[in-house]
């Protein structure tokens, strides 16, 4: 392979165990989002649009519906000769297997792919957050800053801050000077967004002290930048200010759905900085003689017979006559039969709702129904 | 289906669709919100199992050539088999009209295929079908042809090529007249027969001076083959006028329509992948018996109509009974009915246009009303 | 997806550590063969040729290259809409995380995604065999005999048959009757070519019995066949008489490779039955003024100064002026300076073989030379 | 070089080529073994970091179409830029010669595009080159327009554009003429500049009716532009005439010219990719000096020639000097020197036919001697 100057690395094997009803089936990254996109197109287009063309996806929780999803990664014109999506599921070895045991063990399992690429630097991302960023300007202020490593951070309200990871800035410089996990005491509202920027020969070091250390729990938050920042090394901040979110709960996942129906969303879908994604091949939606459509996305393949006000409907739902759908979200060939209430709910794939029934929820306790279900 | 190689033709006429496909071939024309006519052609072949198929390139081959690229998005991109373009005769070897000339010159994809039978079809109807049906139909009839038909549910005008047949579905005539009649079979323009004797008409006719696959191959020769007719009972749509265009796009406003011609499971409409966002409903949108394609931003009404990718529909603006193609812009109080606007079309704001049912109103590509 | 006649599962997850050398960094199916195949390319592309479009390659030890390689299928017409290879790595699920404990364990995993692809036959075949075989006639042979299982069966001399697998088999009809695994004192010369069509239902009732059966190595032959055989189930035999080599050792690697430089090879390469492989960019190989080339294959981007008999050459290998190499294979990028001599041996990828070194191995002995190595 | 768009140009005259390109175009013509001429400029392009390249197609298509298909190969297959295909203008709309109409027809190409700067190259040169250093020079010299050239190693004959610069690389003599001496500066017809100033050199050359790029649009205005000279230093091969397409494949037996073209580990040609077992020796092979593609078998002796794929050489045949494209078969006996033989070409047992070192005997295509 030619060398890289950076390479993306994008931790898919978190199982979301928070998201359940959403995930029996596949990994956290995969689960749909926004009417036709899945949660990891928005890292991998970032990666794209930034002119990183080189990304490995490390995974490990129900790979396979993600492994078919990227494939050869022709979605995100990541098909390349030269480059594209490494899939890097944990492997067997000489001396045996092991899983991942963390996120700073996943990378370190895979050093012999980041020597195969020769990077200069490596950039790590998590595969479960909702932004558009181009990483080139904090890769360009890593360089800059001469730092060994460079951390997105984002900011909070201070309340908010005890539910994150802190790093305590130097303001002048962006330099970190100290980092908090879940303080209870904040000395900033700086949140570490789990976007990393390593020049590489620092990540291997720290690597491979930290993989055969026994007392380590392999985390990056945990481990190697607290032992990071003890050693002294050039640690910096870079400021990110539009749309992030992390959709690891229900309520988050709902919420950034309903952040896109805003009569100007917060970020744009629409824009240059494209969002890509695997497109079926579904006709226009279809809505009926007396349907309904507010405030509201629909996409390609949808069947609308009723009527929907604050929803997000994805691709061959089918929404029968005189039916409701109300502040909800709709996953793929969910049927919705004549009659039937959904609000406040989150439906998976292939669910039915059988006419006239009710699934009713309410800000923040949003229902959900899991893939496959019926109900009524 | 593996013994059948598919030549789909792109070299119609297109003399009475002048202001749509002036500078297109009919068969690239954009098609209910996101296809084009010629995804119905590939779509049923690969579908069917027909892993080798010829695309008989039209004069205006730019849009063709862009929209089906390597021919992936229909499964069509193998290293063995799969799609092949055969570009028209070159110009000025051969002053004839009709389609004959260009099948002649790429007569050997055929003869140097692997395959046994040809199926040949004209790619400006709409319809969906599965060809190994009438592969069977074929062998158990024993035909040396096999052409398809429909019983025309209403009377139509402009060429049509009319049959009759035996009970056993042997065609005993075959006639090409002005116009025909409700409940006459219509040939679909698609054709099934061993690579030999696809090779022998073609042959024959053009070094005797023939000019047209169908009149002079098929029909002036009628009497020496054994051709029967297979009669395909679902949706059909020939596209050959403007407003067989605009009913077209239209019928599949029709959920039965929409769902026999797209939501089939086994045999999907495909089409070269775009990226597009879902549609995005406003607070105001009213939206009544319409198809919208992904990539529209919908503030007003629409009604009775068919939006392709990327339409914009102000506050306050209506769209009645219309057909906007790709990125038109419908700016607010502006008010369409009976349109069919092309590509990147601006109606600007409070403006009205109206056509009628039958004549719609066509507004040519990037104009700005 | 589509409802599929016959899907293909290729075990592939091997270590093959009697070809340690060789297996340093890759996965036995992935190790090169023929000049510019992988072994693998042989069950991808009788799959192809085949018929069956939709295969699965179960994979475990050191699968990067191979996934790699495999990539979307491209290569063996596989990258297809609906069908093409799935890469099958171990995974974790809700209730933790398992890797193949076996042959029939790394299927037993996968039932979801056989389930997915819904298939009337499943065909598993190892992924560590050099041969060209029509499945689809054996297929046809399983529907005739309405069989639960076939098994293709291999006849070997009869001294060798303790090494192998034994069927013993009716010999009007193929049914076989009982099952010797590696026999002091066999009843049959028919050896089993690891090669299973089952029927799904089938198979599917035998791996949940076995998935949960402690006492169970989890292995084809050891386990679940007997237990088939003791059940009464219908049990044939296909047989092959075709070429057919199990290249898990540096001998018969080497012996393999050697086969196809006969006059009259046993198989064919260049014939109607395609074996696919990825293809780089590499222009025709260059034979110099005094080169010398018999009884030998070569391949693209090669460059020969010296002396090549009885011998298979990769890609971007170089052999300098009066370098003399003979029964030997040499992997891609190896370079073998002037004047040095390797006889009997198997060179892996970017060795170097040092001006007037020499690398002698003999028959029964051939010397093997590790990825990476320099000699003299 | 995410700021440049390429066109190449595949329109050029072929009429010194008759005999190889009679029905292909020159850049289709196989080269080396396993490329076509073609597969130069594409992965210059693509080496080089242009995203998005526009290919002007000749009257002779199929052959190109069936070669790139949808660039994937080259990597030009994408979902943002990638290849375009640029079909001729339409013949009947303009009776000019040249290829300024087929520029002017598809100037849309590069003007939609989001780039800023051109890269116009003619395809019948046989090169490897990093663009980015041109670019680079292009903007250090502060250009209008930049071109490439090399200095000629020897005297040449036909057509050739010659320039005379200063010292600081600003061209400031620029003719055509009937053959070159060695030392003189001859350009590459590739050229580099900005969108606007390529838009208006086209537009107002055609619409002046102008022909032909070079000469009307660039010779003609030379003095209107600042235009600069960049020297590419390594191996150059222009291929305009069969004497050169001989001499440019022999070249490629030189190891330092096979290194340069084909090995250079950040630059690889690329070509179509298609399944070809190793060359099999056999038993009485002698080969010497010699480029082998895969899919050959070789039982005889070949020497100082290039054999592409699935060539076969019989028992006692013997190979001089010579070109076989794609399987030729040359059964035992057979002597062959000094040939070009066209793919397909059967040499029967124990013939013997002979060219000579400048006029090469050429076996036209499917032939059986």
């Amino acid at each position: 392979m030619r060398k890289t100057e950076c390479l993306g690395m994008i931790l898919a094997g978190g199982q979301g165990s928070r998201l359940k009803a959403l995930t029996k089936t596949v990994a956290k990254p995969a689960v749909p989002f926004g009417g036709k996109y899945r949660i990891i197109d928005f890292p991998l287009s970032n990666c794209v649009n930034s002119g990183i063309t080189k990304v490995g996806v490390l995974t490990q929780y129900k790979p396979f519906e993600l492994h078919n999803y990227l494939g050869a990664g022709s979605a995100w014109d990541l098909d390349r000769i030269d480059g594209g999506v490494f899939i890097l599921p944990p492997y067997a070895r000489e001396k045996g297997a092991d899983w991942y045991r963390g996120t700073a063990d996943a990378i370190y399992q895979n050093l012999n792919f980041i020597d195969l690429t020769d990077p200069d630097y490596v950039l790590i991302l998590s595969g479960d957050h909702i932004y558009t960023m181009d990483y080139s300007w904090m890769l360009e202020a890593h360089k800059q800053n001469n730092a060994d490593i460079t951390i997105g951070v984002f900011e909070v309200p201070w309340e908010e801050a005890p539910r994150f990871g802190i790093m305590v800035t130097d303001k002048e410089t962006g330099r970190i000077t100290e980092f908090q996990e879940k303080p209870k005491d904040p000395k900033s509202n700086l949140a570490s967004m789990g976007i990393y920027i390593f020049s590489k020969p620092f990540l291997k070091k720290y690597l491979e002290e930290d993989g055969v250390n026994e007392n380590s729990t392999h985390d990056f938050g945990n481990d190697l930048i607290p032992k990071m920042l003890a050693d002294g090394a050039r640690l910096f901040s870079y400021a990110f200010d539009g749309y992030w979110k992390d959709v690891g709960t229900i309520e988050s996942l709902w919420q950034a759905n309903m952040d896109l129906l805003q009569e100007n969303p917060p970020f744009e879908l629409n824009g240059d900085w494209k969002i890509y994604s695997s497109n079926p091949s579904m006709p226009p939606h279809y809505i009926g003689p007396d349907g309904e459509v507010k405030k509201s996305m629909v996409t390609e393949g949808a069947q609308i017979f009723g009527t929907v006000e604050q929803s997000v409907i994805f691709s061959g739902v089918k929404i029968g006559k005189g039916a409701k759908v109300t502040n909800s979200v709709v996953l793929p060939f969910t049927k919705i039969e004549d009659g039937a209430v959904v609000d406040h709910a989150i439906l998976a794939q292939d669910v039915v709702i059988k006419a006239g029934a009710k699934v009713e929820g309410k800000e923040g306790e949003i229902a959900v129904i899991a893939e496959g279900d019926v109900v009524g | 289906m593996k013994t059948v190689v598919g030549i789909i033709n792109l070299q119609e006429s297109n003399a009475l669709l002048r202001e749509l496909a002036a500078t297109r071939a009919v068969e690239a024309l954009p098609f209910a919100g996101r296809y084009r006519v010629v995804d119905f052609s590939l779509s049923n072949m690969i579908n069917s199992g027909v892993n080798s198929v010829g695309l008989m390139l039209p004069d205006y081959s730019r849009a063709v050539l862009d929209h089906i690229r390597s021919g992936k998005d229909w499964d069509l991109a193998r290293r063995r088999d799969g799609l092949t373009y055969l570009p028209a005769a070159l110009p000025g070897t051969d002053s004839r009209k009709g389609d004959l000339k260009d099948i002649y010159a790429n007569l050997d994809f055929a003869e140097l295929s692997d395959k046994k039978y040809v199926l040949f079809v004209n790619s400006s109807f709409v319809y969906n079908i599965d060809f190994q049906k009438v592969l069977d139909f074929h062998k158990a009839n024993d035909a040396d042809i096999t052409m398809i038909y429909n019983v025309l549910d209403e009377d139509k005008e402009g060429n049509c090529v009319t049959i009759e047949t035996s009970t056993n579905g042997v065609v005993t005539d075959l006639a090409e007249s002005n116009g025909a009649k409700k409940g006459q079979k219509s040939v679909m323009s698609a054709y099934l027969m061993p690579v030999p004797t696809f090779a022998y008409i073609v042959r024959s006719t053009y070094e005797r001076g023939g000019q047209d696959f169908l009149l002079d191959g098929i029909i002036r020769h009628a009497g020496e083959h054994k051709i029967s007719a297979y009669e395909h009972k679902g949706y059909v749509a020939r596209i050959n006028s403007t407003a067989e265009y605009y009913k077209a796009n239209r019928d599949c406003l029709k959920p039965e329509v929409w769902e026999e011609l797209f939501m089939q499971k086994d045999n999907p409409i495909s089409t070269k992948v775009k990226d597009a966002v879902p549609v995005q409903y406003k607070e105001a949108a009213q939206v009544k018996n319409s198809l919208i394609a992904n990539g529209c931003i919908v503030h007003g009404r629409v009604e009775n109509s068919i939006l392709f990718r990327g339409v914009t529909v102000g506050k306050g603006a209506v769209i009645k009974d219309s057909i906007l193609m790709q990125r038109c812009e419908i700016q607010d109080g502006a008010r369409v009915e009976n349109v069919i606007a092309d590509k990147n079309v601006i109606i600007t704001k409070n403006r009205w246009i109206k056509g009628s049912e039958n004549f719609p109103f066509i507004v040519t590509k990037n104009a700005r009303v």
